[in-house]
């Protein structure tokens, strides 16, 4: 376990879109530096079969400090939606107090108004020249958005897991998520603080 | 090897053959016939020709065809024979 | 011509309660001595030969044989001679299997044995009949012959192993009959000699369930009458198809030497670790 | 701290069925053949990248899994040691060979990654329904062990003790996996050589014109001389005598079944693998195997917080049944809770070994879906 890691008890986290966009490669490199140069236990899970090949796609994330038992997620902490089809699906099993990521182009109509949002898929059109860095540009937002996640450890893990050719690129398209979410989200602790409150408030209105 | 008469030996194990009477049909020289038993006797041992034809297709190993000692003797190789039943006999299962 | 049997007895597992559980006549002791001669004749040793059998009469043949025998399950044997050449390339797997056994549960098999060039030679004891199970119809059984299974005639065509075998890829075909010893001891060395699949196809006269029931009085006259069918390959070649009525073709017709699957295997493994040695 | 040490080893982010190629590499599995289906063909895949890397790996793919447990055998007799991997459908073909297998005391490794059905069922969903099945597969009496796993650096130990019992007892072994553990990605460790045992199948030590192949001995189980090491052995899958050559003889009959029942009933303990978790004073105890074994976990430390006395046993081994380790908690009076993704394989057998004593409530599912902690929870509130 890394010194400077946080305690975790059963995070989790769905990443989900249509096929092409990466997702599942997006799930197998967070799992990969969260499991492995972070130190948590960590569990990856994805659609599969026929259900991956009527266009969508899924992956998910169990992460905790300590062993995990049930391996795939129940509630979902943090839901990225890179597409409508996805975000109206899984939008139930975010937990009240989970974060709702979305990609603005391809999700326009959100099912609350409580959602971050980035044009994922322009940035990586117009900014990286390349759709196919999609991936990567969300998981440096994601990385900014886990309070545990640190940066450096999953930069390690594009380099281990990238071939070189696209290395570079993926690094640039990795940190442009990062600081377009940075820029356009906030601090993570403090995106999870609103969160927490959000939800409290809602359980109080619904008890008054 | 143009094939001459009278150089060889012919044995046939009646232990061993069926009675298919292959080597009696196919025998260019008519060395063989079926006996009482039906078992394949050699019959005619000075006519055979030495073409193989018998040891070949005899399905069952019951046949060989063996050269003519030095004194024209068929003698010396009849423990061959003999060898064979013995060994057989060492195994003989309850 | 001499020793010819003496040698046999050298092979025989002779505690294998003999004479063996063949029927009169039947063809399969015929092959069963050519094999025995042409491992002798190729010099190589009991131990490096490994013969597979499939189910049925010929499944029967690896009992008597002091090679590594392994009597398989039926129609298989071929799955299994690919594992073992695999494992260890340098056994001479020779696979013996009848033609229900070869062509019927094990057509795929076969097929896939033959196009993926698996260094294991494969003979097939082809009597027409399932043998051992009583005298059903096999997918040899010629059009209109009768059987168990086809009381008033057989009505499907027949499966051409030598054609079959070819389309499929085999490296080395080859066809004889068990009246025709020779040519099979010298189609037996030349498929056991040589690299990748080799198929010898060889008719085995099963008087018992096939013959009695298909105007055959004796198995002598199953034998006379492939001796007038058979028909050389050249000559066959150079025969009016019109007229080749009811005879059937023998001798060789596919000889390759391309490599088997094992040793492109091999090869290619020790590049990926000569790469790996020197990255 | 012990964190240290674990560091030397190496971490792998990787799937179940990836890890079960990592297990038998280290197991010693140099031959693998097979046939591709849903959801076990990652574990075929990555055996054809590594074994022709591994030093004398071979790998094929076969026609289909008929073929492809004969392959697997053939090798085994070769001296190889051989596995294939396959689900449902294919694991119906392979049955013929694997009584072969059972027949010729052939050691090899069969991985069933379960999936609904019968038939072609369900093949991206997971299900259990394979277990009785493993079992009692093939035609005739035979022993067989059947092993389980529930997460991915299981996949990984198991992989290894599959490949050691099969060497050890000369049988086949077949490890059950569920969809959802083969294809979960979990950080595995792989262990370092001093942290695992491996066991080869033990050779002759006599010379060949003494040796007697299919001759019982004192350990239960005859040795194995590979083919072509110079013993020309026959092997047969009739019924066959010491010598190994087919007989009918009603005593040689009996003694050779006997035989093949009596190398597995004698060594129970080895083979019987089980884990407890808070049994103790277990009021309550889930049986449980595969990745439900998971969920039972969780559930049994919901219950806990709640003030229920509730326990897990987790079976590993499923075949020799664990017989002892069940009736140490029915003794004691425990209610058994059996939950399971088939109409109830295993809760068969525990009904079996506790013959009325105490209450036994079973979970069935079989909609394509796990059994969920909160399923489990819910029915150990209800006992």
């Amino acid at each position: 376990m890394n010194a400077n890691s946080h305690e975790l008890n059963r995070f989790e986290l769905r990443l989900s879109g249509l096929g092409g966009q990466g997702i599942i490669t997006l799930g197998k490199l967070l799992g990969y530096g969260l499991a492995i140069h972070h130190g948590y236990y960590v569990t990856q899970t994805q659609s599969y079969g026929p259900e991956a090949r009527g266009g969508s796609s899924r992956a998910d994330l169990v992460i905790s400090s300590n062993p995990i038992s049930y391996p795939k997620t129940e509630n979902v902490d943090l839901l990225v939606a890179l597409s409508q089809e996805a975000c109206n699906e899984y939008y139930g099993v975010l937990k009240p107090n989970g974060v709702l990521v979305i990609d603005t182009v391809m999700v326009t109509q959100t099912p609350t108004n409580r959602f971050l949002g980035a044009e994922f898929t322009n940035y990586a059109k117009d900014k990286m020249g390349n759709p196919l860095t999609l991936n990567t540009i969300v998981l440096g937002a994601i990385t900014h958005l886990l309070p545990f996640a640190q940066p450096r450890l999953m930069r390690k893990a594009l380099e281990e897991n990238m071939p070189a050719k696209i290395l570079e690129l993926n690094k640039k398209a990795f940190n442009l998520g990062q600081r377009e979410a940075k820029k356009r989200f906030g601090e993570a602790p403090e995106i999870w603080k609103k969160a927490a409150e959000y939800a409290e408030e809602e359980v109080i209105e619904a008890l008054e | 090897m143009p094939p001459k008469k009278g150089q060889t030996c012919v044995f046939a194990y009646p232990d061993w053959c069926k009675g298919c009477g292959l080597c009696v049909a196919f025998c260019p020289a008519k060395v063989f016939e079926l006996g009482p038993t039906g078992k394949v006797r050699v019959m005619h041992e000075e006519e055979c020709i030495n073409c193989g034809f018998c040891e070949l297709h005899c399905p069952d190993f019951a046949i060989a065809v063996l050269p003519k000692g030095e004194n024209g003797s068929c003698s010396a190789d009849l423990h061959v024979a003999q060898e064979i039943r013995q060994k057989m006999k060492g195994y003989e299962k309850g | 011509m001499s020793q010819v049997t003496q040698l046999i007895h050298q092979y025989l597992r002779h505690n294998k309660r003999f004479p063996h559980v063949y029927c009169p006549g039947c063809g399969h002791g015929i092959v069963l001595g050519s094999l025995v001669r042409s491992v002798h004749n190729l010099g190589l040793s009991k131990d490096e030969v490994c013969l597979v059998a499939g189910i049925g009469c010929s499944g029967r043949m690896a009992v008597y044989v002091d090679f590594n025998t392994v009597h398989t399950t039926h129609g298989r044997a071929l799955t299994f001679a690919t594992g073992i050449k695999l494992a260890n390339p340098e056994l001479t797997v020779i696979c013996v299997m009848g033609d229900g056994d070869a062509l019927s549960i094990g057509g795929n098999h076969l097929i896939h044995a033959a196009r993926r060039n698996i260094g294991v030679t494969a003979l097939i004891l082809n009597n027409n009949i399932y043998g051992m199970t009583g005298g059903q119809c096999s997918s040899t059984t010629p059009m209109g012959s009768r059987s168990m299974t086809t009381p008033y005639g057989q009505l499907e065509n027949t499966f051409d192993i030598v054609e079959l075998a070819k389309a499929a890829g085999a490296n080395y075909v080859a066809r004889s009959t068990a009246f025709h010893a020779k040519m099979m001891d010298a189609q037996i060395s030349q498929a056991l000699s040589r690299p990748g699949f080799s198929l010898v196809e060889t008719f085995s006269p099963c008087h018992t369930q096939y013959g009695r029931k298909n105007q055959f009085r004796t198995v002598v006259d199953m034998y006379q009458d492939l001796k007038v069918r058979s028909t050389p390959l050249e000559k066959w070649n150079e025969m009016d198809p019109a007229k080749r009525g009811d005879k059937f073709p023998i001798g060789v017709f596919v000889e390759r030497d391309e490599p088997g699957l094992e040793e492109r295997y091999m090869a290619m493994a020790e590049g990926l670790r000569k790469k790996e040695a020197n990255a | 701290m012990a964190q240290k040490a674990r560091r030397k080893n190496k971490e792998l982010f990787a799937l179940g069925n990836e890890a079960v190629v990592e297990g038998a590499l280290l197991a010693g599995c140099t031959f693998f053949a097979g046939y591709p289906i849903t959801p076990s063909s990652e574990i075929m895949e990555v055996m054809a990248q590594k074994l022709p890397r591994t030093e004398n790996g071979a790998f094929i793919q076969m026609e289909d899994e008929i073929a492809s447990m004969g392959a697997v055998i053939g090798a085994s007799l070769a001296g190889r040691k051989a596995m294939t991997a396959t689900s449902g459908p294919g694991f119906s073909l392979m049955q013929e060979h694997i009584g072969y297998a059972c027949m010729v005391e052939a050691p090899c490794v069969i991985v069933n990654v379960m999936r609904g059905g019968p038939s072609t069922g369900l093949p991206t969903s997971p299900a259990q329904g394979d277990v009785q099945m493993a079992r009692w597969g093939t035609h005739g009496d035979h022993p067989i062990i059947v092993l389980s796993a529930s997460t991915v650096q299981e996949c990984l130990e198991m992989t290894i003790v599959a490949f050691n019992f099969s060497e050890k007892y000369r049988v086949p072994v077949i490890l059950l996996i569920d969809e959802i553990t083969a294809h979960t990605r979990e950080k595995i460790t792989i262990p370092s050589e001093r942290d695992y045992e491996i066991f080869s199948r033990v050779l002759p030590s006599m010379p060949p014109e003494w040796f007697k192949p299919f001759e019982e001995t004192t350990r239960g189980v005859p040795p194995m001389a590979p083919i072509g090491s110079g013993y020309r052995i026959h092997v047969t899958g009739l019924t066959h005598d010491p010598l190994g050559y087919p007989t009918q003889r009603p005593d040689e009959v009996e003694e050779f079944t006997h035989r093949l029942f009596r190398k597995i009933d004698q060594h129970f303990a080895d083979i019987v693998l089980t884990e407890e978790y808070e049994t103790k004073d277990a009021e309550v105890a889930v049986v449980a195997y595969g990745s439900v074994a998971r969920s039972a976990h969780l559930a049994v430390d919901q219950a806990r917080e709640q003030g229920i006395k509730a326990g897990l046993l987790h079976l590993k081994t499923l075949f020799p049944f664990p017989r002892a380790a069940l009736e140490k908690l029915t003794r004691r009076g425990a209610a058994i809770l059996v939950p399971e993704m088939n109409m109830g394989q295993i809760s068969r057998e525990v009904k079996r070994v506790n013959a009325g004593r105490v209450r036994v409530r079973t979970i069935n599912r079989v909609d394509g879906q796990i059994i969920t902690p909160s399923q489990i929870l819910k029915n150990i509130g209800q006992m």
